[in-house]
């Protein structure tokens, strides 16, 4: 039973990557309600970004703070240029601007800064493992790190009025044009926010998996799983689910089905929320009476 | 100069028969003034890390074609990108084959890749030169006689590293760390070579997926299975991952690394250098970033070509290494190949090289084939990470013979 | 009464074609306006032209300065509140944050005030503070989509039908408010509404929509006094 | 728009116009152009260039079944290549372990692509939009995977693939294997390209594209949408399933890694770029996926994969009805002008 537990505490480390990923994509959903397909490339070129300033000399969180403020700048621009000339197109435009967008972030990803793997430094010291080496300080903090953000989205979401106006725009853009909210600036503010948020997790999440350009490729799926099963909308059960997909996946690959389909795993996760609970497990059931 | 008189040292024997006069134009991609060979690479997408090697035999033949080229013709060496797809493979190289007329193929990158084109290439009879992979199915000369590796097969390791586990701990209970691929899986067959019916009850195995997050998850439960032994087929990134986590583990198995991932300054180092002591290889390769190759002449021709050719190359990446020590392989087969660049000269010389040594290869180890010997390097050493630098220890091991 | 809307020949409409041949009529302030007509007489694009959204032609003039060519966005932060068709209020939000985001352009202190005094006229809004507006009845949702466009505190409003699909007696209970709105808060209506009857009860002025041009126009009391206006156009 | 006040008429029409009947000499004078156009290849190109216009050929085929359920039917799949890689599998199982004749593995591919495409049009019926994107997606990525698993390794090669053979001329025909594999190639598609432009314009095609555009009408109209949506699966799966089936012979070998989510991703482009909801701007979809990545290499070493993406953009933007609405909006201006 041993082994148990220690798959558990694995799965919840490797969850805390998930976890961080899914909150950046629940974010942009609240903010915009697209799946953006590239939003685990677009976390990459982050990363990168934050590696470069990191060889240029800069003080790690320097290139910390610096890198959320450029994502932030991408996330935006990328809105104003790509999406919202197709913001009234039907979904499967809006579908193939995302795979443009994966397909263009990601090469041009490989091609400035190469396929070699590259080491990523984590902030938190790395020479005391915890839980008998289960689970390294880097982990540890990377996952306060999700909390954090998580519990700042929440707060911006729950009690600030530009929150407020952000959810409004994403649910119902007409309606929020009434009663004066600039629709167009929250989706781009949603991007920027979202971005932002993918450059963190990247950050996170490189000093554990190391920084390459398809670092977040398979990560992604779990990711979207974890979103999926912690309610699309909901930023608290998006990370929930995101350690609850890392638990399960250790569980599954370690006891069920073998380590071969972990993957098939996240599949499975995601094809049967949708199908049994659209909502996720922790999703509130949105009902309407017209 | 050096290099071309080591090898005309080495390729005496072969330089001494005298050279067919065959009219050049007669073979294909060949003509009085240009020999045309060409390859397909990953040049795009996650494998184009690769890339560097083709971009580094591109700078050799560069500086050959500088000094003369052979037998006075120009090579003209064509890189095509197939993205590491199979599909696109067989559509660039039967582009080479049937648009550009190369006359050869040579060191074209993967296991997939090269398994799309096996049969092509060995229809057509066209020679399919040290290929850029390490599976062990590319020495089979009765059946597939126009296709040719290069470096030591991954399985061939592996049973070194089963051969070793046996003679150090007859009792080990082995823990088997591999990528589901071609590359993990010879790890496997590797292990299974020697240990034969024993392999069930002692090993235990435990595969991951390229698009793993971690390895967390095996490595725990080989752990918990009580493995005393573990060999790692494994990939850089995820290599780093399992030394650092091994260390932290407190689990102190006798570890082994797959030769492919253990460059002090991309696996080691990201890992740390004190994590990895204790940790084995075996390789055939001088490791750039260890210093005790620091005055090596070989390491030194190298790197001075490397200076000249490819400045901003990265020099802590292996792949420029092993590029340099297929394309001087390249070469000593054109030298050998005299005025005759036929398809089946080319062929005939390139299964019949005289044991070489080669600037970036380990001391005794030497590349060597012969018309039913399709493996030009056979022998490695097994080396131990000393928290500085590879150690070797132990004599040269020719796989073969294991 | 000053005039607080100046409409003078507006045409709008979908793609190529209009909807709207040229419309002129105005609202005065703290007055109401109604405009009646048939299902497609152009109403509703009425309505949204004068937010922006749809593409207008014309003067649409709002306490002497154009609205045309302004994003919706503007034209609510100059002080017109829309409760369209449809009601737009956020389903998927609670009642509170309908509220709040009613107040969105607001930055003054007495929006609590606002929120108490709505809360007054609108009590069953009160009992469902936190429930999701998806939740609430039709009439409470239409109260929902009164009370947050009130929020705006604006100078015009305009309705959308807002006895469309309620029942007879929540249909009362509205004009009831509307007459408080009319009353207590001096705001200005523009009222579209298919029940003439009711919307020529409120109204000082009143036009009648067809096909996209007025057919008639005057006073809401006049209109409701003359009984062959009534039978021809009204057909009650 | 409210649903309170009636439905929208423009968006009950929606983007493309309802095809209209060609008169049937016509109908033949394009049929016959269109073998001439087919066939001439066969004796003008030499055998590298027959066997890129074979594989363009097949990739048309496989973007037509992704057009079906994607731009006919308006269900949005991102994991096309997985129905790909389970018909070039089936045919390369039945071929390499049960000898069996390239021709009789097609219809148990199609049988079997056609039953995968119904069970996943299932949880496809309640997923919209994104997320049976997302779903889709995500079947693309995973499929590498189960293709090697161990427990269909006897059958697959797990992760070395299997050989195969292309199928042999017949005897006394003077052609090559490769121009052989051309004619396969072309009557299996040329049957698979009629079936399908029947199949649109028959009442089916009308219903799914009525399906597409506005559901509730056509729920209204009495029309089964669960029923049309899962078929419309089917069909577009067996489609997909055949062109892999054949890509299997004509590249004589399958393997995991022919089928990373890259091929999904490149069906869609291509359904994109040739056009979508149209038949023959499949073809056009065909010919681009497999020529435009040796343009780009050309135009961009290092990364061909901007270049595609750039092009697909740009496609969305400019030219949302793809080559093939382009050729019809030329046509219209001429047809207008005279």
């Amino acid at each position: 039973m041993d082994g148990l537990a220690h798959q558990i505490v694995a799965g919840i480390a490797t969850g805390g990557i998930y976890a961080s990923v899914a909150l950046a994509i629940v974010m942009i959903y609240q903010a915009t309600h697209h799946v953006n397909f590239a939003q685990g490339e677009m976390a990459t070129l982050s990363t990168f970004i934050a590696w470069s300033m990191i060889q240029a000399g800069m003080p790690y969180w320097v290139a910390f703070f610096g890198t959320i403020v450029v994502s932030f700048a991408i996330g935006v621009v990328v809105e104003r240029i790509l999406i919202r000339p197709v913001a009234n197109a039907p979904v499967l435009t809006m579908v193939g601007v995302f795979i443009g967008l994966l397909l263009i972030i990601g090469n041009a990803t490989g091609w400035i800064f190469g396929y070699t793997t590259k080491v990523f430094p984590s902030p938190f010291a790395s020479d005391r493992p915890l839980f008998g080496g289960l689970v390294s300080a880097h982990e540890l903090g990377s996952t306060l790190v999700t909390l954090a953000v998580l519990t700042l989205v929440w707060a911006f979401f729950r009690f600030t009025r530009l929150g407020l106006a952000m959810r409004a725009a994403a649910y119902n853009p007409r309606s929020a044009r009434l009663v004066g909210i600039r629709v167009g600036w929250m989706l781009a503010l949603g991007w920027g926010m979202a971005a932002a948020i993918g450059a963190v997790a990247g950050m996170m999440v490189a000093p554990v998996v190391f920084l390459d350009p398809t670092m977040m490729l398979g990560i992604l799926l779990y990711a979207f799983a974890g979103a999926l099963m912690g309610g699309i909308d909901n930023p608290a059960g998006a990370v929930l689910g995101g350690f609850s997909v890392g638990v399960l996946e250790n569980l599954a690959g370690a006891y069920v089905v073998g380590t071969e389909l972990k993957l098939t795993v996240a599949l499975a996760i995601i094809i049967g929320v949708l199908v049994v609970r659209p909502s996720g497990l922790f999703g509130r059931v949105v009902l309407s009476r017209v | 100069m050096t290099t071309s008189r080591r090898i005309l040292l080495a390729g005496s024997a072969a330089l001494l028969a005298a050279p067919r006069l065959v009219r050049a134009e007669e073979s294909p991609g060949v003509t009085a003034t240009e020999l045309r060979i060409g390859t397909t690479y990953a040049l795009s997408g996650p494998a184009s890390a690769y890339s560097l090697i083709p971009k580094c035999v591109t700078a050799m033949v560069k500086r050959l074609n500088e000094e003369g080229g052979i037998a006075g013709r120009k090579i003209n060496f064509l890189v095509y990108d197939d993205a590491y797809s199979p599909p696109r493979t067989l559509e660039q190289t039967r582009r080479l084959v049937e648009q550009d007329k190369v006359a050869f193929l040579f060191n074209n990158l993967g296991t997939p890749t090269n398994s799309a084109i096996h049969r092509y290439v060995n229809q057509r009879k066209v020679p399919h030169l040290f290929l850029a992979t390490g599976a062990d199915k590319w020495a089979e000369p009765k059946q597939y006689p126009w296709t040719i590796g290069w470096q030591p097969s991954y399985r061939t390791e592996a049973q070194i590293y089963a051969k070793h586990i046996l003679e150090q701990k007859p009792e080990a209970k082995i823990g088997l760390l591999y990528q589901n691929d071609d590359f993990g899986k010879d790890y496997v067959n590797g292990v299974k070579d020697v240990l034969g019916p024993r392999f069930d009850a002692m090993v235990k195995t435990a595969s991951h997926e390229a698009t793993d997050a971690t390895v967390d998850s095996q490595l725990v439960s080989l752990q918990a299975a009580g493995c005393d032994a573990l060999v790692c087929g494994i990939i850089p990134r995820f290599a780093s991952q399992a030394i650092r986590r091994v260390f932290d583990l407190n689990w102190k198995p006798m570890m082994f690394m797959s030769n492919v991932s253990v460059s002090g300054s991309v696996v080691i180092e990201p890992a740390g250098k004190e994590k990895a002591i204790g940790l084995i290889t075996s390789d055939y390769r001088k490791d750039q970033s260890d210093p005790s190759w620091a005055d090596d002449p070989g390491m030194k021709e190298w790197r001075d070509f490397m200076a000249r050719y490819i400045p901003d190359g990265e020099l802590g990446d292996n792949n420029y290494t092993y590029a340099y020590g297929v394309g001087l392989t390249l070469f000593q087969v054109l030298r050998q190949c005299g005025n005759d660049f036929s398809r089946g000269n080319v062929m005939k010389q390139a299964t019949s090289l005289q044991p070489m040594a080669l600037p970036t290869l380990l001391p005794g180890i030497m590349v060597s084939t012969s018309p039913d010997n399709y493996r030009p390097i056979r022998h490695m050493q097994l080396q131990r990470w000393d928290g500085r630098g590879w150690v070797r220890f132990g004599k040269v091991i020719e796989g073969a013979e294991v | 009464m000053p005039t607080l809307l100046e409409v003078k020949g507006l045409k709008a409409g979908y793609g190529p074609t209009h909807v709207l041949h040229g419309l002129d009529f105005r609202v005065d302030e703290g007055g109401v306006t109604a405009l009646l007509g048939a299902n497609g007489a152009g109403k509703t694009t009425t309505l949204r032209a004068i937010c922006g959204m749809v593409r207008t032609e014309g003067a649409i003039d709002f306490l002497g300065q154009t609205l045309q060519g302004r994003a919706t966005e503007d034209i609510v932060r100059r002080g017109i509140a829309h409760v369209p068709d449809g009601r737009g209020t956020f389903m998927e939000l609670t009642v509170e944050e309908n509220f709040r985001l009613g107040a969105y352009t607001r930055r003054d202190r007495e929006i609590q005030a606002d929120f108490d005094r709505l809360c007054g006229w609108f009590p069953r809004l009160k009992q469902r503070w936190r429930q999701q507006a998806g939740t609430l009845s039709g009439g409470e949702q239409q109260m929902l989509a009164i009370a947050r466009a009130l929020l705006l505190r604006p100078k015009l409003l305009l309705l959308d039908e807002p006895s469309f699909g309620l029942a007879p007696l929540i249909v009362q209970e509205i004009f009831g408010i509307m007459r408080r709105i009319r009353a207590e808060a001096g705001v200005g209506i523009l009222l579209v509404e298919q029940n003439a009857n009711l919307a020529l009860e409120l109204a000082d002025l009143a036009y009648l929509l067809e096909t996209g041009s007025i057919v008639m126009s005057g006073i809401a009391a006049e209109i409701r006094q003359d009984e062959a206006i009534r039978r021809s156009y009204l057909g009650y | 728009m409210s649903a309170s006040k009636g439905l929208n008429p423009e968006a009950a029409i929606g983007p493309i116009a309802a095809p209209v009947a060609t008169p049937a000499w016509q109908r033949g004078l394009y049929l016959l152009i269109g073998l001439c156009l087919a066939i001439a290849p066969l004796f003008l190109l030499e055998s590298f260039h027959l066997f890129q216009l074979t594989m363009a050929v097949i990739m048309a085929l496989a973007v037509l079944g992704l057009n079906i359920v994607c731009g006919y039917n308006g269900q949005i799949s991102l994991g096309h290549g997985a129905f790909f890689a389970v018909g070039a599998y089936a045919t390369a199982i039945l071929m390499s372990h049960f000898d069996w004749s390239f021709w009789a593995t097609l219809p148990v591919s199609a049988v079997v692509c056609g039953i995968i495409g119904y069970g996943i049009g299932f949880p496809a019926l309640r997923l919209a939009g994104h997320y049976l994107a997302l779903t889709t997606f995500s079947l693309a990525v995973a499929v590498p995977q189960i293709l090697k698993h161990k427990s269909i390794e006897d059958w697959t090669g797990g992760v070395q693939g299997l050989f195969l053979v292309k199928p042999d001329p017949p005897a006394g025909l003077p052609l090559s294997p490769d121009q052989w594999m051309y004619v396969v190639t072309l009557i299996v598609a040329g049957v698979c390209f009629l079936l399908a432009w029947n199949l649109i314009r028959s009442r089916i095609g009308r219903a799914l594209i009525a399906t597409r555009d506005n559901p509730t009408a056509a729920e209204a109209m009495g029309m089964n949408i669960a029923s049309l949506k899962t078929r419309a699966f089917a069909v577009s799966a067996m489609i997909t399933g055949i062109a892999g089936s054949l890509s299997a012979v004509a590249i004589e070998f399958v393997a995991p890694d022919s089928f990373s989510i890259f091929v999904s991703i490149t069906l869609f482009v291509g359904m994109v770029v040739g056009g979508v909801a149209s038949i023959l701007g499949s073809l056009f979809g065909g010919l681009f996926v497999l020529f435009v990545p040796n343009i780009a290499e050309a135009i961009s070493k290092a990364a061909p994969g901007v270049i595609y993406g750039v092009i697909l953009i740009l496609f969305l933007f400019l030219l949302p009805g793809g080559f093939a609405g382009l050729i019809r909006s030329i046509g219209h201006r001429l047809r207008s002008r005279s």
